[in-house]
Parts: structure tokens; C-alpha cells; sequence
């Protein structure tokens, strides 16, 4: 069990790190507070990359005149570089929208967006009652 | 005992975050969060990430965050009552179906049950640092093996990002201009009125910033420049270099101001040509490979001498597409986003 | 068998769909013209069929296969004595419908007469279409053709009675045919492998004796168009078309393609033996001897004329599928000359109610008292046709009904002999007390309104009245010169029975 | 390397570079650059033509990015199946782009046009190398590209509905794709590769690891989430609803489309039957899904005013039958789905692009707004007519040829309910078509009547409704009949497209 605890504490981590991210997207009613949830729960599986390629004892993967010393893995670094780059530019678009929502409706509270939609324009608030059911059923696909 | 205390941390930000209702104050622990966070990877050897993390967690998200703040509102609204007594007395509450305990629990549940089947995966998982975990072996092996005689770059994630998987990257890049074409359909209008004469009032008075500004902004501008053609020795590259030259610009522009709209419009229009301009040296470098007979981005085909010199120079022309391209898109996303409209 | 592999099919089936073009294009523009694409196309139709009589009388088949759409999917035509006896019915008649359209629309001056005539060509194609079919999905696609293409006819004048009457026909036809037949179809590919008919049936042996009464009660249920109870109900809703949409709808394009299929589906894709193994011949010999009652005591309490027809179709097309589900050689041959001695009577019957409208705005059967005196021809034509439906010789119905009687005999059905008699009379009393109401009776209104209106002749044009005549005919002749379609059953016998 | 032999990566060059050239040509004449986008999308789509030709005359063909051989680096896989796909994506993204120049300039603003076509193109770009690439992380990576792309394009719609569905689209999407970002990562950390060939040699010893299993679940989820796979199917009608007319139909055409191909490359591809159907029970909760995706979709379809709205919980009902092919996974039922890939992204294409014709001609969405086009727009009513009826089931059109395989699909697996469910829904779809149907051609104003009653007007009224033919300008009528044309065309001569499906289907199931 320790050697359990010992050797996963890392993915654990993660784990809860990236649960706290996502609670915030689909529970918070703030946009902004959903977006920032988002880069919170994104990093966490950045975390989760990078442990993979952490080798014990390896030093970064930079090419030493030394031998024998082991690197740690680089392709997960790439591929997270990656993977920040696309996370920050969906952060700018989200952000984006919601500044232009805030010019629309002059709120950026997701409930109340929603009560405007009612009253502009019924359709959405078919969707807002199905919220419920649909993300219930959200881990079924498991 | 380090690493455990700042994964703790971590915990604890990303928990603050979440439940505090000042934005500002979330943001800024957004951004403790990505400096821990940095750190963290720094530890983990993840030297080039945690640059990135840095530049861009750190630094721009929370710059974008605040930008859009300015533009938006500061409070979190709403949700006056406390999860607790949703769940114990709903009916004293006049609350939207958004606000329901059910919902409430609905979500705890599905996370719960998220992080569950994550933890359930872990049990086979190699543990924490196992060098004999596929991973480490079967790709990575030969990479760290080889790809300095292949490439002739030393840093091997330089030598995978822009070579071995050059292609992801353009991927990226992409991704970066999309971003920047996207802010340009969603938020520009044709009228540029700035106040920028409240701006410069405001900032006469801070000399100092703006002396050490005029000191600093050479300075940061060429260490950029030095992150960019330094990436294949060192950590960093394009994109870290390209985000700070951006800082630099936008570092400029609060600290003086915007004197005159035809500043600003030259800016625009410079950002405008630049985004394209840096996706376009990275794509047509691959072009160009081709059209010498190689396979899409395949620098040794390109006749520039020798292999190792082509591939070398291929590297540093799509580095430099990646640092004008993330610089041009960063001026524009900060131009877009900062400017007030009255 | 000998089968002679010839484009006539097809060509027949497309004149109509050339009809469409040729009509629509000539539109609003050119009224003449295009009246007479559709006349020209009639007749050519009719004598393409007629020309294939020779060679089917003499045992021949004419088959034609048109493309390939999947293994299994093709459109194919056949041409034999079942086919044919239906299309010379059916394209025959459409020329007489034709005429019998121009007089009505015109007369009224009704509006999208384009639209009107394209739709009727297409239903034409569509029936043509379903004779001809070699395969289920030849069928199945000519079958929903006729749906498309009546329901703009169905809801032609578009006021909201029409709208809704034709809303109700196409939930019926569309929606069984969509969920019990082509479920039907499915099974019986999965089950068969082929949807080719063949003589002998395709699905013996194949599947299990439930799984087999699964498929033939969807098949039965899926046919709307045969509008057996409980699925009739779009029928009389459908009597808010124009008077020749009815007569088209009741005696040609629609009704007769249903128990077409019923028929198609009991003899070449069953196969008599596989259905008198499976006892579902007797099944649905009751089944529909219950419509044949039900239907008409439903039609002794119509008052509207066209409902009081539409419920006596309802009955008169059980007649056909009672015929063949007894699985008696006999039976059969009385279903197949019902098929066209019921048309005959039928059409003549709505051409007579469209014709009452036409001259007087009437559909009561309450109004017609006296009627006959204004429109003797008219009226004498629709004596002529109840006659026949009632089945008293020398007129077409009798002999259908005595085939019929003949086959219950053969199979051993008697009291099939008991509900025939029984709806005979049933028939009779609704037919008979209009024609003794309309030759025979002072009208009710000569006694309260004090201009007594002139008894003068108040006749129709001679564009509507000829074609009625014409018909109402044509069920003398067919009593006394049967031999054509009496041959043609035969044929069919002979191949489904397997004597030769 | 000639010409042909790069082939693959042009495929998705050609649309990159001309995304990113738009906004500088654009300057000189919008014009061109709109001439531009169109030919892009021709090359690209000729590309894929003679791609897929090559595949069927000789097989999978691979492409080494950067000259490095996989798994060391990422490869582009044309086989059967991305060669089809990339045919119909690459077909519909030029059809529309032919369309599109009318309806963006009613629907988006001037000076926005531009960077609309940069990211337009970069939307099929994104499609394009989803499609084409043999790498895992590089699907990722264009996932990405496809979906930033998409959140902009969609909150540009003229309502401001439009940015709320976009974020909601934007937060489901970024769940959806980080699912598969940390399924990538755990496929990684078991397997030590991201080559899709190589994971798929290297995972049947692992098929029992906890860590594949979590994998495959959230990839599965995330894709589901993209694909808008019932229940996680709420941010589509709103985005469908809301988005420019060009953007809901190119979206809707192809878009599940290419997660629906992913679903299956991963399934099968990286993946293997043998999994599918004994390790995991995904084919059951598939099928579960699927069949409350085809219903419930066909039902709220029916009670939505809006026709965009109706269009896309359609749509969400189709993608359900999508699914289920690929659930019952037997060869029939295959041919279906795959079938159904380019069957669903003509007829959706056909009745979007009717829709974004009558939106341009009249400003108005909802189904009221149809009545009585038959005569103002037959043209256009006609090809709506017939994707509504291929929508039905219809024979001759392309949407019996998917119901004929799919219900034959079940009957073989033994599945009887679903052939009945599979019916049911086009009943359904027979109700809201069809009442769309009736009102485009049977439909009198009566209110002209009730409103103004003098003599003159009332006669006026009596006359048969006269209306002036006004028809969709040519540009935007012709590639709607076009897809209209070809969903009778591949309805009649189905031997074609099934002819091309057959082999992806035997590759897939390794029969």
C-alpha cells in the first residue's frame, strides 16, 4: 500500500488537481471563473505529461558532454508545448467571447444570461432544463 | 520532501481559485498557481515547458485575464448561498433550475466519478520515475540516442519539436493563428478611438516605470531574440522567445501609452501582416523542402549545404516563423482585448 | 415460361413520367396542350399495354431489368397475366378519368390545374408502375411514388378540411408503409435473400413458422392502401378531394395498388402452399370478412354520398383479399376479375357523385331525392353501377361475386358463402334506396321553397358525362365478354398453383 | 519525391497556406480572395479524388512528415477509409465555399469577410489533417485547430445567442478534447508511442492494463463529447441554430462526420474488434446510446419551430444511426454507417444551404417562414424537397440506401428491435419533414384577408396566389442542387459509393 501511495502520489496529485478544474468548468456560473477552471484543469494533465517523462535520477533532456547519466524522457515536454500553446489560444478566444458577451447582455453570470435568453427568445430554456438530465448521464459513456 | 510541499500547494491554489469570489484576487492566484507549477516542472527536469509555463501561464493568461476583467467585471456574482444550505433547505430558495442542489450534486458526482476511473487507471500505471516504463524506452530511447547525430541539435526536445515532430508544431502554430484571426473576427470594429489622453495623464506620473521601461525594453528585446536563435542549445525557442519580445511591445505600450491613433493603426496593420507572415515562413519552409525533393519539412533537402547545416538552418528559419508569428498574434490579442470603447 | 426480356415495360411506365414533364412544362400557359399530353399519353399507355396482351396470353413473361441499385435493391419489371389485368384496368380507365378531369376541372374552374395534372400522371406511373414490378422494392418504390403523388391531389383545393384530410391519408399510407412493410421487406430479404417474386413464393422454408406470420402481418398491416380495418380510416378522410381524384383514388391509382400488393405478397412472395401450411390464408379470409360486414353497415349510415362510397370500397377491396387468401383457385380468379369489375362499377360511381356536385353542388344523399329526373343519364349510369356492385347479372359485379362464392366452396370455407350474401344485401340497401330515391321521389326542397325550381334536364357536359357513360357500360360488357380477363386469371392460376 | 508522391501533405498545405495568404490578398480585392477559397477547396478536393484513386489502385499509402520514418515521426495514412472521408469533406467544404459568397456577405459584416475565410479555411484545414494523419498526438493537435476555428466562426452569428452557444460549445469542446489529450497521454505511458500502426501492434498484450482501459474511456467520452453523441449532445442545436448559415452547414455536413471517422479509426484502427466486442462492452453502450440518440433526437426535432433548430436535433438523431452501424459492427451494418458518412453530409448539406438561401432571401429562420415558398423559390424547395425526403428514407434517395444497410445490418445480428427502432425514427422524420413539406406547398395567406378588407384587396386575395418567382441568386442555387442532385444520384446508383465503402469495411473488420 505505501509502495502504492509512494509510487502514484504524483498521478494523484493530478488527478485532484485537474477534479478542482473541473468542477469549476461545469458547476461555477461565472464565465471568467469557468475559464479560469479550464487552464487549471488543462495544467493538470500538463502535470500528469511531465511526470511520465521524469526518469529517476535523469537530469533534463539537453545533450551533456558526460556519459552514462540518464535524461529524462523529451517527448512529453514536446508534446505539452505543444499542448499550452493550443491551451492559451483557446483561453484568448474564450476571453474574447466573453467580453463580447459582456457587451451583449451586460453580465457575465451564466444563470442570468440564460433567464435573458428566456425572455428574448424561449428556445434556450429548453436547453437549460436539459442541462440537467444530459450531464447526468455525462460519465455514462464510459 | 520539496516536491510534495508544492505539489501541496498547487492543491491549495487551484482550491483558492476556484472559491474565491474577487476575480482579480483568482487570477492572481491563477498565476501563483502556474509559478508553482513552474517550479514544479523546473524539478521535474522539464526545463523548456516550464519556460513555456511561465511565459505564457504565468504571464499571459493572467495578462489576458486581466485585460478581459478590465473589460468585463471584477465580482463573481450570484450563488449568495453556500452549498450547504442549497442542499439542506432548497425550498427556502428562490433558485433557477442552474442553481438546484440536484445540479449541484450532479456535477460532485460526475467529477467524483471522473476522478475515480482516473485513479482506477493508475493502478497499472509504472510508478513515478520508473525508467523501465514503456514510455521512456521505446520512443525515447532512440531519440535520445540519436537525434543529435540526426538533427545536430542538442536539446532534444528542440530537436523533436522542430524536426521529429517539426510537424505538430505547425500544427501549433496554426493553432496560435487561429487564436489571433479569431480575436480579429470577434472583437474588432473599424473605429479606433482610444482614450489615450487619460492613459498618458495617468502615466506622466510614473517616471520611474517608464525610465526603466526605456532602460529595460532594449534589453528584454534582444534576449528574446537570443531565446529564439538560442533554442537548439538551450531551453526555449520560437515560442518563448516570440512571447517575450511580444511582453516587450506590450511592456511599451503601458508604460507610454498610445500617443496617437496612427501609432496604433500601424501597429495593427504591422500585426496584421506579421501573423500571416510567421505561419507562412513555417509552411513555406516545408514547401520549399519540398520542392527540393524532399518530404514536407525535411530540412536536409534543402540546398543549403550540407545536411546538418540545412536541417540546422531549417530549424532556425521555423523558429524564427514561430517567434513572429506568437509575437504579432500576441501585440494583436493585447491590442484587441486592452482597448476600451466608450 | 417463356420470357422474352423487352424495354416495353419500362416504356410504358415512362410515358407518364415524360406526361409530367411535357405537362409541366407546358403549365399555365397553354391549357390545350397540355390537356392533350395527357390525353395523347393515356392512350399510348393503354395501347402499350394492350399490345403486350398477345404474348402474355400465350404463357409468355416480358421481363425488363432497369439498374441495380445494391445487391439485392433492383429495379426490375415484369410483365404477367396478374400485371396485366391490372395495368389494361388501370391505364384504360385513366384515359376515361382524363376526359372525365378536363370536363370537371374546367367546368368548376379549379386552381394549379398544372400541379393537378402532373400529380395525376405521376399516380398513373406509379400504378403502372406497381403492376409491373419484378421485385418488393420495385414495388415498394412505386408504391410510395402513388403516395407522393396523390396527396397534392388529395389536398388540392388547400382549405384546412383539405389540408387535414390529406394530412390524415398520408400518416396512414405513408406510415404503415414505412413501418410494417418496409420492416416487412427487411425481414424478408434477411429471411429470403432475394425480393425477386416467383410463382412459387421466395420465403418457403426459409425462416420459422412464427417468424413467417411475423413478416406476413406486417406485410398486411404495411399496405394501407388496401385499407383493411382497422387502417381504412384515411379513406373516407381522403373524399375531400375532387370528385376524379376519388374516382382515380377509388378504382385505379390507389386502392387497387393496395390489394395489388396484398395480392402480390400472398401469391408470389408467400406462395399459396407456404400460406395454407401456415393456416394464414384462413386467418385473413375472416380477417377480412370482418371488414367486408363492418364496412358496409358503416356505409348504410353515410349520409355524405362520397363517404357512403368510400365505405363501400372499403368493403368491396376485402372482397379481393378474402378471394385470395382462401388459397382456392377459384378464389383467386373472383379476386382478380374483381379487380377490374369493382373498378369499373366504382369509378362509375364517383364519376356519378362528382358529376351530382358538379351540376348542383350536392353531396347528400339526403339531397338527391328526385334527382334522377334533372340528370337521367347520370343517374341511370349510377343504377347501372350499384347493380354491378351489388352483383345481379347481366352486370360485371355478378360475376366476380361468383367466383368468389365458388372459391369459398373449394375451400372449404362455408360460411365465407354466408358473409358474401350477407354483404350482397348489405350492399343493396344502401344502393338501392338512392337509386329509388332519385327516380322516385319528389325532391324535399320542392316543399318549402316557393319558386319550385324547373324539372328541366340539368345535365353535365358532355365532357363528364361521356366517360361516365362509357363506364357504367363497361360493366355490361365486361359481363358478357369476360374471356380476356378470365384467361388472364387463368394464366395466373396456372402459375401460382403450378398445374400448367 | 514527385509530385504525386506528396500528394498527402498537399491535401492539407494547399488549404493552410491559403488560409494564412487570405488576409494579405484580401487587401488588395476581396474578390480574390474569395476566388481563392474556392480554388483551394477545388485542389483540395481533386486531391483527395486522385488520393483515393491511388489508394483503391494500390493500397494504403504512407507519408513520412519530415522524411522520418514512424513511429519516430509522424506519419500521414491514406487508406480506404480517410480516403473516402477526405473525399466527402473536401467535396462538401468546396461546394459551400461556392455558396458561400452571398450568404457571408448578407450574414457577417465587411470588413469581418476576411479573417471569415482565413478561418473557414483553417476549419477545413483542421478537418482535412484530422482525417489524413496516422499520428495520435497530431489528431490532437488538429482537433484543436478545427475546434478554435469553429468557436469563432460560430460567434460570429448574427444573434447574440450566437456567443453563448459558442462558449458553451468552446467549454464542452475543451473537456472534450482534454478527455483525449490525457486518454493520448495514457496510451503513451503504456505503450511508449503515438504512431496509431504502432499502438495497434503494441496494445493487444496490454489490453487487459487498467491504464488502456481508462484510455479508451476517455477518448471514447471526449469524442463522444465532439461528436455530440447523446447526452452529451446539448451544445449542438444551439450552435447550429445560431451560427452564420455557411458555418451550421458546413458543420453540420461534415463535422460529425470527421469525429464519427476519428471514433471509428480509434475504435478499429488503433484499436481492435477483438477489443471492442471482449475486453470492453463499448459496442452494448454504443448501441444503448445510439438507439436514445436516434429517437430522442427525431422527437425534439419535432417539437422545434426554428428550422435550424429541427435541422440539428436531426442531425443529432442521424448521428445516432452513425453510431449504431459502427456498434453492431457487423460487415452490413458497417457499410451503413460509413454509408451514412457521406450519405448524412449530402442531405444535411442539401437542406442547410436551402436554409441559408431562404435566410438570405427573406432574414427569417423559422419553419412559418417556409409556407408558401414553393412558389417564390421552387428551385430551391424542390432540392429541399428532396433532402427532405431522402431525410424520410425515401427510395432512390441516399437515405434508404443507409436504412436498407443498417436494418439489414441488425436483422443479421440477430437485433430486431432496432430495425424497428430504425423505422420508427423516420416516421418521425416523416412528421417534421413533412410538415415542412406541406407548408412550402400548401399553404394559402389568409391573412392578407383578415388584415385589409377592401374590395379591391379581397378580390385581389380570391385570385390564385400569383407570387413572383424570386429564386436564390445562382451562385448559391447551384451548389444546392448539386447536393441535392447527388443525394438521388448515390440514392439510385448506390452500387458506387458502396463499391468504395466495401473495402474499408473488410479492412476494418479484418475479414
Amino acid at each position: 500500500m505505501i509502495e502504492l501511495i509512494l509510487g502514484k502520489y504524483n498521478y494523484w496529485v493530478y488527478i485532484t488537481l485537474m477534479m478542482i478544474g473541473f468542477y469549476a468548468m461545469i458547476e461555477k456560473e461565472n464565465l471568467i471563473k469557468k475559464i479560469i477552471g479550464m487552464n487549471i484543469f488543462q495544467t493538470a494533465v500538463f502535470l500528469f505529461y511531465i511526470s511520465i517523462a521524469k526518469v529517476k535520477g535523469g537530469t533534463a533532456p539537453i545533450l551533456w558532454e558526460k556519459e552514462g547519466i540518464p535524461y529524462d524522457n523529451p517527448i512529453p515536454h514536446v508534446l505539452i508545448l505543444t499542448a499550452i500553446v493550443v491551451s492559451v489560444s483557446t483561453t484568448a478566444v474564450a476571453l474574447a467571447l466573453i467580453i463580447r458577451i459582456f457587451k451583449e447582455y451586460g453580465t457575465i453570470e451564466e444563470d442570468k444570461i440564460l433567464i435573458m435568453s428566456e425572455v428574448s427568445g424561449k428556445q434556450d430554456s429548453t436547453e437549460n432544463s436539459k442541462f440537467l438530465s444530459s450531464t447526468s448521464l455525462l460519465q455514462k459513456g464510459e | 520532501m520539496i516536491d510534495l510541499m508544492l505539489l501541496l500547494f498547487l492543491v491549495v491554489c487551484a482550491i483558492a481559485a476556484v472559491s474565491m469570489k474577487d476575480l482579480l484576487s483568482t487570477t492572481i492566484i491563477l498565476g501563483v498557481y502556474s509559478l508553482i507549477m513552474t517550479v514544479v516542472w523546473t524539478r521535474l527536469n522539464a526545463v523548456d515547458v516550464a519556460f513555456t509555463e511561465a511565459s505564457v501561464g504565468a504571464g499571459i493568461t493572467t495578462v489576458l485575464i486581466i485585460a478581459a476583467l478590465s473589460r468585463t467585471k471584477r465580482e463573481e456574482e450570484g450563488q449568495e448561498y453556500g452549498m450547504w444550505s442549497k442542499l439542506l433547505n432548497p425550498q427556502d430558495l428562490k433558485l433557477t433550475d442552474k442553481q438546484s442542489p440536484l445540479l449541484w450534486l450532479t456535477s460532485l458526482f460526475i467529477v467524483l466519478i471522473t476522478g475515480a476511473v482516473l485513479i482506477y487507471g493508475t493502478i497499472d500505471m509504472p510508478d513515478f520515475g520508473d525508467p523501465d516504463a514503456p514510455a521512456n524506452i521505446h520512443l525515447a530511447k532512440r531519440f535520445i540516442e540519436e537525434s543529435y547525430e540526426e538533427t545536430g541539435v542538442p536539446n532534444f526536445v528542440t530537436a523533436i519539436l522542430a524536426s521529429y515532430r517539426g510537424y505538430d508544431t505547425l500544427g501549433e502554430t496554426t493553432v496560435i493563428f487561429t487564436a489571433g484571426i479569431s480575436l480579429i473576427l470577434l472583437l474588432r470594429r473599424k473605429s479606433y478611438i482610444c482614450d489615450t489622453t487619460i492613459k498618458e495623464k495617468e502615466m506622466k506620473e510614473h517616471i520611474v516605470i517608464r525610465t526603466i521601461s526605456r532602460i529595460l525594453i532594449p534589453f528584454v528585446q534582444l534576449y528574446a531574440l537570443y531565446v529564439i536563435a538560442h533554442g537548439e542549445l538551450s531551453p526555449g525557442g520560437g515560442f518563448q522567445g516570440g512571447v517575450i519580445f511580444g511582453s516587450s511591445i506590450i511592456l511599451y505600450v503601458i508604460a507610454f501609452g498610445l500617443e496617437e491613433g496612427r501609432k496604433v493603426r500601424i501597429f495593427r496593420e504591422m500585426g496584421d501582416l506579421l501573423n500571416s507572415t510567421g505561419v507562412l515562413i513555417y509552411a513555406g519552409i516545408g514547401v520549399l523542402c519540398l520542392l527540393a525533393g524532399g518530404a514536407y519539412l525535411e530540412y536536409d533537402k534543402l540546398p543549403l549545404g550540407s545536411e546538418k547545416m540545412a536541417s540546422s538552418l531549417g530549424i532556425y528559419g521555423i523558429e524564427i516563423g514561430v517567434g513572429i508569428t506568437v509575437a504579432a498574434v500576441m501585440i494583436t490579442i493585447f491590442f484587441i482585448t486592452a482597448r476600451h470603447e466608450r | 415460361m417463356e420470357i422474352i426480356q423487352s424495354a416495353q415495360p419500362l416504356y410504358t411506365v415512362a410515358v407518364s413520367l415524360l406526361a409530367i414533364i411535357l405537362i409541366g412544362l407546358s403549365g399555365n400557359k397553354d391549357p390545350n396542350l397540355r390537356e392533350s399530353w395527357t390525353i395523347l399519353a393515356a392512350i399510348i399507355k393503354f395501347f402499350m399495354v394492350v399490345s403486350m396482351i398477345p404474348q402474355i396470353l400465350d404463357s409468355k413473361v416480358i421481363e425488363y431489368s432497369l439498374i441495380t441499385l445494391l445487391p439485392g435493391l433492383e429495379i426490375k419489371f415484369r410483365v404477367d397475366a396478374l400485371a396485366l389485368t391490372f395495368a389494361t384496368t388501370a391505364s384504360f380507365l385513366w384515359i376515361i378519368t382524363s376526359f372525365y378531369s378536363i370536363g370537371y376541372m374546367r367546368t368548376l374552374k379549379e386552381h394549379a390545374q398544372t400541379r393537378y395534372f402532373m400529380c395525376f400522371a405521376g399516380a398513373m406511373a406509379g400504378a403502372i408502375g406497381v403492376a409491373f414490378s419484378a421485385n418488393l422494392f420495385t414495388l415498394f418504390l412505386f408504391y410510395e411514388t402513388i403516395t407522393f403523388c396523390t396527396f397534392p391531389l388529395v389536398a388540392h383545393s388547400e382549405k384546412p378540411d383539405a389540408i387535414k384530410g390529406a394530412r390524415k391519408y398520408i400518416v396512414y399510407l405513408l406510415g404503415t408503409s414505412l413501418a410494417f412493410q418496409l420492416f416487412a421487406i427487411f425481414l424478408t430479404y434477411n429471411v429470403a435473400g432475394t425480393l425477386e417474386f416467383s410463382n412459387q413464393g421466395i420465403l418457403a422454408g426459409k425462416a420459422s413458422n412464427a417468424l413467417l406470420t411475423v413478416i406476413f402481418i406486417l406485410f398486411i398491416a404495411g399496405v394501407g392502401k388496401a385499407a383493411m380495418m382497422p387502417l381504412h380510416a384515411w379513406l373516407p378522410a381522403a373524399m375531400v378531394a375532387p370528385g376524379p381524384v376519388s374516382a382515380l383514388l377509388h378504382a385505379v391509382a390507389v386502392v387497387k395498388v393496395g390489394v395489388f400488393t396484398v395480392v402480390k405478397v400472398i401469391l408470389h412472395v408467400f406462395g399459396i402452399d407456404l400460406l395454407s401450411q401456415l393456416g394464414l390464408g384462413t386467418c385473413l379470409a375472416y380477417f377480412a370478412s370482418f371488414t367486408i360486414i363492418v364496412a358496409s353497415v358503416i356505409a348504410l349510415r353515410q349520409d355524405n354520398l362520397k363517404a357512403c362510397l368510400a365505405y363501400s370500397t372499403i368493403s368491396q377491396l376485402s372482397y379481393i383479399v378474402l378471394g385470395v387468401a382462401l388459397l382456392a383457385p377459384s378464389g383467386i380468379t373472383g379476386s382478380i376479375l374483381h379487380i377490374t369489375m369493382h373498378a369499373f362499377a366504382k369509378i362509375t360511381l364517383f364519376f356519378t357523385a362528382g358529376t351530382i356536385y358538379l351540376v348542383t353542388h350536392k353531396t347528400r344523399i339526403s339531397e338527391l331525392a328526385g334527382i334522377g329526373k334533372q340528370m337521367p343519364f347520370t343517374m341511370s349510369a349510377f343504377a347501372v353501377a350499384s347493380l354491378s356492385m351489388i352483383g345481379i347479372p347481366p352486370l360485371g359485379g355478378f360475376l366476380s361475386k361468383w367466383f368468389l362464392a365458388i372459391g369459398s366452396i373449394e375451400a372449404k370455407q362455408i360460411p365465407i358463402i354466408i358473409v358474401l350474401a350477407t354483404s350482397s344485401i348489405l350492399n343493396a340497401s344502401y344502393f338501392l334506396p338512392i337509386v329509388h330515391a332519385a327516380f322516385f321521389k319528389e325532391p324535399h326542397y320542392a316543399k318549402h321553397q316557393s319558386p319550385k325550381p324547373k324539372q328541366n334536364m340539368l345535365e353535365a357536359p358532355a365532357l363528364v358525362l361521356i366517360p361516365l357513360m362509357i363506364t357504367a357500360i363497361g360493366t355490361l360488357v365486361l359481363f358478357l365478354w369476360p374471356s380476356l380477363f378470365l384467361d388472364l386469371a387463368r394464366i395466373v392460376v396456372a402459375g401460382v398453383t403450378g398445374e400448367n | 519525391m514527385t509530385l504525386t508522391e506528396s500528394l498527402p501533405i498537399l491535401v492539407i498545405i494547399i488549404p493552410l497556406i491559403s488560409a494564412i495568404i487570405i488576409p494579405l490578398i484580401g487587401r488588395i480585392d476581396k474578390s480574390i480572395a474569395f476566388a481563392f477559397v474556392i480554388s483551394a477547396n477545388f485542389l483540395s478536393f481533386i486531391i483527395s479524388i486522385s488520393l483515393l484513386n491511388t489508394v483503391m489502385e494500390t493500397g494504403r499509402i504512407s507519408y513520412w512528415l519530415g522524411g522520418w520514418e514512424p513511429p519516430w515521426g509522424i506519419e500521414y495514412v491514406v487508406d480506404y477509409l480517410s480516403g473516402f472521408v477526405l473525399v466527402i469533406v473536401s467535396f462538401i467544404a468546396f461546394i459551400i465555399s461556392v455558396y458561400a459568397k452571398k450568404s457571408v456577405e448578407m450574414e457577417v459584416e465587411g470588413e469581418k469577410i476576411l479573417p471569415f475565410y482565413s478561418i473557414y479555411m483553417l476549419l477545413v484545414t483542421g478537418f482535412m489533417g484530422m482525417i489524413i494523419t496516422g499520428d495520435i498526438f497530431n489528431l490532437y493537435v488538429f482537433i484543436e485547430i478545427s475546434a478554435l476555428a469553429g468557436y469563432a466562426l460560430i460567434a460570429i452569428g448574427k444573434k447574440r445567442a450566437a456567443l453563448i452557444a459558442s462558449y458553451n460549445y468552446l467549454v464542452l469542446g475543451t473537456i472534450g478534447a482534454t478527455f483525449i489529450l490525457l486518454g493520448i497521454g495514457y496510451l503513451y505511458m503504456a505503450t511508449g508511442t503515438l504512431n496509431m500502426a504502432d499502438l495497434r501492434e503494441r496494445l493487444p498484450m496490454l489490453y487487459d492494463s487498467k491504464v488502456v482501459l481508462t484510455a479508451f474511456a476517455f477518448i471514447t467520452v471526449g469524442l463522444s463529447l465532439k461528436l455530440a453523441l447523446f447526452p452529451f449532445h446539448i451544445w449542438l442545436p444551439n450552435v447550429y441554430n445560431h451560427a452564420p448559415s455557411v458555418v451550421s452547414a458546413l458543420m453540420a455536413a461534415t463535422s460529425a462526420k470527421v469525429i464519427a471517422y476519428v471514433l471509428v479509426r480509434i475504435m478499429f484502427s488503433v484499436f481492435t474488434m477483438k477489443f471492442d466486442l471482449e475486453v470492453v462492452p463499448v459496442t452494448k453502450i454504443l448501441l444503448f446510446l445510439s438507439v436514445i440518440a436516434i429517437i430522442a433526437g427525431s422527437v425534439l426535432a419535432i417539437a422545434q419551430t426554428n428550422i435550424k433548430r429541427m435541422l440539428a436535433y436531426s442531425s443529432i438523431g442521424q448521428i445516432g444511426y452513425i453510431v449504431l452501424g459502427i456498434a453492431i459492427s457487423n460487415q452490413l451494418s458497417m457499410t451503413g454507417s460509413l454509408i451514412h458518412l457521406l450519405n448524412h453530409a449530402l442531405m444535411k448539406g442539401t437542406l442547410f444551404l436551402v436554409v441559408g438561401a431562404v435566410v438570405y432571401k427573406t432574414g427569417m429562420e423559422d419553419i412559418s417562414s417556409l409556407k408558401g415558398m414553393g412558389k417564390k423559390m421552387p428551385f430551391t424547395m424542390a432540392a429541399f424537397t428532396i433532402g427532405a425526403l431522402s431525410m424520410i428514407g425515401v427510395p432512390l434517395t441516399v437515405g434508404f440506401v443507409s436504412k436498407w444497410y443498417l436494418a439489414l445490418g441488425a436483422l443479421k445480428a440477430g437485433m430486431w428491435f432496432l430495425v424497428f427502432i430504425i423505422l420508427v425514427s423516420s416516421l418521425l422524420n416523416a412528421v417534421y419533414f413533412w410538415r415542412v413539406i406541406e407548408g412550402i406547398y400548401f399553404h394559402q395567406k389568409p391573412k392578407v384577408r383578415s388584415q385589409k378588407s377592401t374590395t379591391k384587396d379581397s378580390i385581389e386575395s380570391l385570385k390564385p396566389e400569383i407570387q413572383n418567382q424570386d429564386d436564390a441568386p445562382v451562385g448559391m442555387l447551384i451548389p444546392t442542387l448539386i447536393l441535392a442532385g447527388l443525394c438521388i444520384v448515390f440514392g439510385i446508383a448506390a452500387f458506387i459509393p458502396v463499391s468504395v465503402v466495401t473495402p474499408i469495411v473488410n479492412m476494418l473488420l479484418e475479414v
